[in-house]
């Protein structure tokens, strides 16, 4: 079945979770690899197409792209060996969303009784006439202290993000990288696009650079405008153009 | 017994109804609006008082039955109690919460539960009782909606701060620009974090 | 009159005495000061707990209970009564964040911010901080390690729900049995698990 349109405008996901969840119930899947799979491309191509993304929320997206793209992978090319990491990133992603959409289940039904009959407690927020007893200790400067320290730990507007993403390179550049690279040397290998070293620990980073590169790469084979060959296992991924006229990218 | 008025209450029997409305409103109430309330005759909320009556006999909570209003109370038997739980509340340590909150309403008064909880990032609720018990803020219904409230420090809190007024509290100004900033900057961040709309 | 304190009390059970005090407060009581007001140990403020939630059966009021905190409110049956006394709006919408968020802290509590985000996918910042501002969830240090925060559902939240107790949430005992099957399967594979974290 190819991946098909599909048209989720104006829908608000809570993060790459809920979306994915979401694409898998679409099509009616349970939550398995090979549904994963199914999904990818459809995954792909929605935080290909949102483009206000966050850039904290971006990242996250990513991160889970690169597992899809791990499973999407194996299931194109089955010669494919895993490290033990990506096949438990595979599996943790599985057993993620699985609990993610058990608890998205529970929260149905908290939200059928939230405030359907509450209990109350008393409108008389003080029973009795108020007795003025201040601490010995409440003067002026106290207060100038405490609102101080109310105010130093107000929240700070998104700083969190910056670390996560520093590495992180976007689709569309890397597509766009992959395409000229392509373009100019008609055969090159995956490693050498993405940087792997056979043998290497990649870091985070590097890692989610690779995956990334992967994904783009995958996009062109599915799209037909590269074919990807791998001799024997463990071995290089070979990306050559299938067609000669190249579409143009803006 | 009752008989039962609409499927949804239909568990409780009259008096239990009429115990959680005198419960919840926590002041002398007339028998009228109860009546109304609960959609019965006069006769008909006799009874009912009478039989709460009966339930409460030797319960901690009595009815206090004025000419036309009713109001629910701790029994006076529990009364000794009582005074110690009230001693206890008024010369309670603030705590470092308290405190936080009597600056907040300080600085900001007249201001809403709402903005004071805003700004702490949790629930006031507690903490504001107990500054009203001790006398140390009030509540008044805002000016611009008669149906919310707003807590202002007392004038006996101006008075043991030794000022006249709150802008008289030390660099009074700067403590509004700075409360000010924030509620415009989270107003403004609100909408752009940790959501992804298509 | 009331020359001694303890005859006057000796007439009423120590239920009653509870009754007394929780309706007083008008909020939520750690157990622990409870039996120091009511002079009696754990143990007998449990069977004075037990005793008088028989004794509210069927009444307009009810106890909630978690933990180590009761609170005194109107039966869920008596909501639709008490609604139409009700100024101000409920606040009953909590959008799919807010609902998603409070179900993993009402069937998983204590659970610590980063095992949310975990299980979400995303940062619950905002959302964290907005179901503290609403009184639905509270923060506290983690038993394990007091330097890291733990949320937990609120009495409020509970009294939202209209349930006496946290495990009288929908399917509560499954959903324990679930998690801690998840849990044990989980530490397997914990070594190569990738958190996303800020």
């Amino acid at each position: 079945m190819s991946s098909g349109q599909f048209t989720i405008k104006q829908e608000s996901f809570e993060g790459p979770l809920d979306l994915l969840l979401h694409l898998i119930e679409k099509r009616k899947l349970h939550i398995s690899d090979v549904s994963l799979a199914k999904v990818a491309d459809d995954y792909i191509a929605h935080i290909n197409s949102t483009e206000k993304m966050p850039v904290a929320e971006s990242a996250h997206f990513i991160l889970i792209a690169s597992t899809l793209t791990l499973i999407k992978s194996k299931s194109l090319l089955p010669m494919l060996d895993l490290t033990e990491e990506e096949q438990s990133d595979i599996d943790d992603l599985e057993r993620r969303l699985k609990e993610y959409q058990r608890f998205k289940e529970l929260s149905v039904g908290l939200a059928n009784i939230f405030g359907k009959n509450p209990m109350f407690c008393s409108e008389k927020q003080v029973h009795i006439d108020p007795v003025f007893s201040p601490e010995e200790n409440t003067t002026t400067t106290t207060l100038r202290e405490a609102i101080g320290s109310v105010l130093a730990s107000l929240p700070k507007p998104e700083k969190m993000a910056k670390t996560v993403v520093q590495k992180v390179i976007s689709l569309e550049e890397m597509i766009d990288n992959l395409t000229n690279r392509v373009m100019s040397s008609l055969k090159m290998s995956f490693s050498e696009f993405s940087g792997k070293k056979n043998g290497k620990v990649l870091s985070k980073e590097e890692k989610v650079n690779v995956v990334v590169g992967f994904l783009a790469m995958l996009e062109l084979v599915k799209e037909g405008i590269v074919s990807v060959t791998q001799q024997k296992e463990f071995d290089d991924i070979e990306i050559e153009t299938k067609k000669v006229g190249i579409p143009q990218y803006e | 017994m009752p008989e039962e008025t609409t499927p949804q209450q239909s568990n409780l029997t009259l008096d239990a109804k009429l115990e959680a409305l005198l419960f919840f409103k926590g002041e002398p109430v007339k028998k009228k609006k109860l009546a109304e309330l609960l959609d019965i005759t006069g006769p008909e909320l006799e009874q009912a008082i009478l039989s709460l009556e009966q339930t409460l006999s030797g319960r901690g909570l009595r009815i206090i039955h004025k000419e036309d209003v009713l109001e629910l109370r701790t029994a006076p038997e529990a009364s000794a109690l009582i005074e110690t739980l009230i001693k206890e509340d008024l010369h309670r340590d603030l705590g470092k919460a308290g405190v936080e909150t009597l600056a907040i309403i300080a600085y900001k008064a007249p201001v809403a539960k709402r903005d004071i909880d805003y700004i702490r990032g949790v629930n006031s609720s507690f903490i504001l009782r107990n500054l009203m018990v001790r006398g140390l803020i009030e509540r008044t219904s805002s000016r611009q909606d008669a149906r919310s409230f707003v807590y202002s420090p007392t004038i006996d809190l101006l008075g043991h701060l030794g000022i006249e007024r709150i802008s008289d509290l030390p660099e009074y100004d700067n403590v509004q620009q700075e409360i000010k900033a924030f509620y415009e900057n989270e107003k403004t961040s609100e909408t752009t974090t940790e959501k992804v709309t298509d």
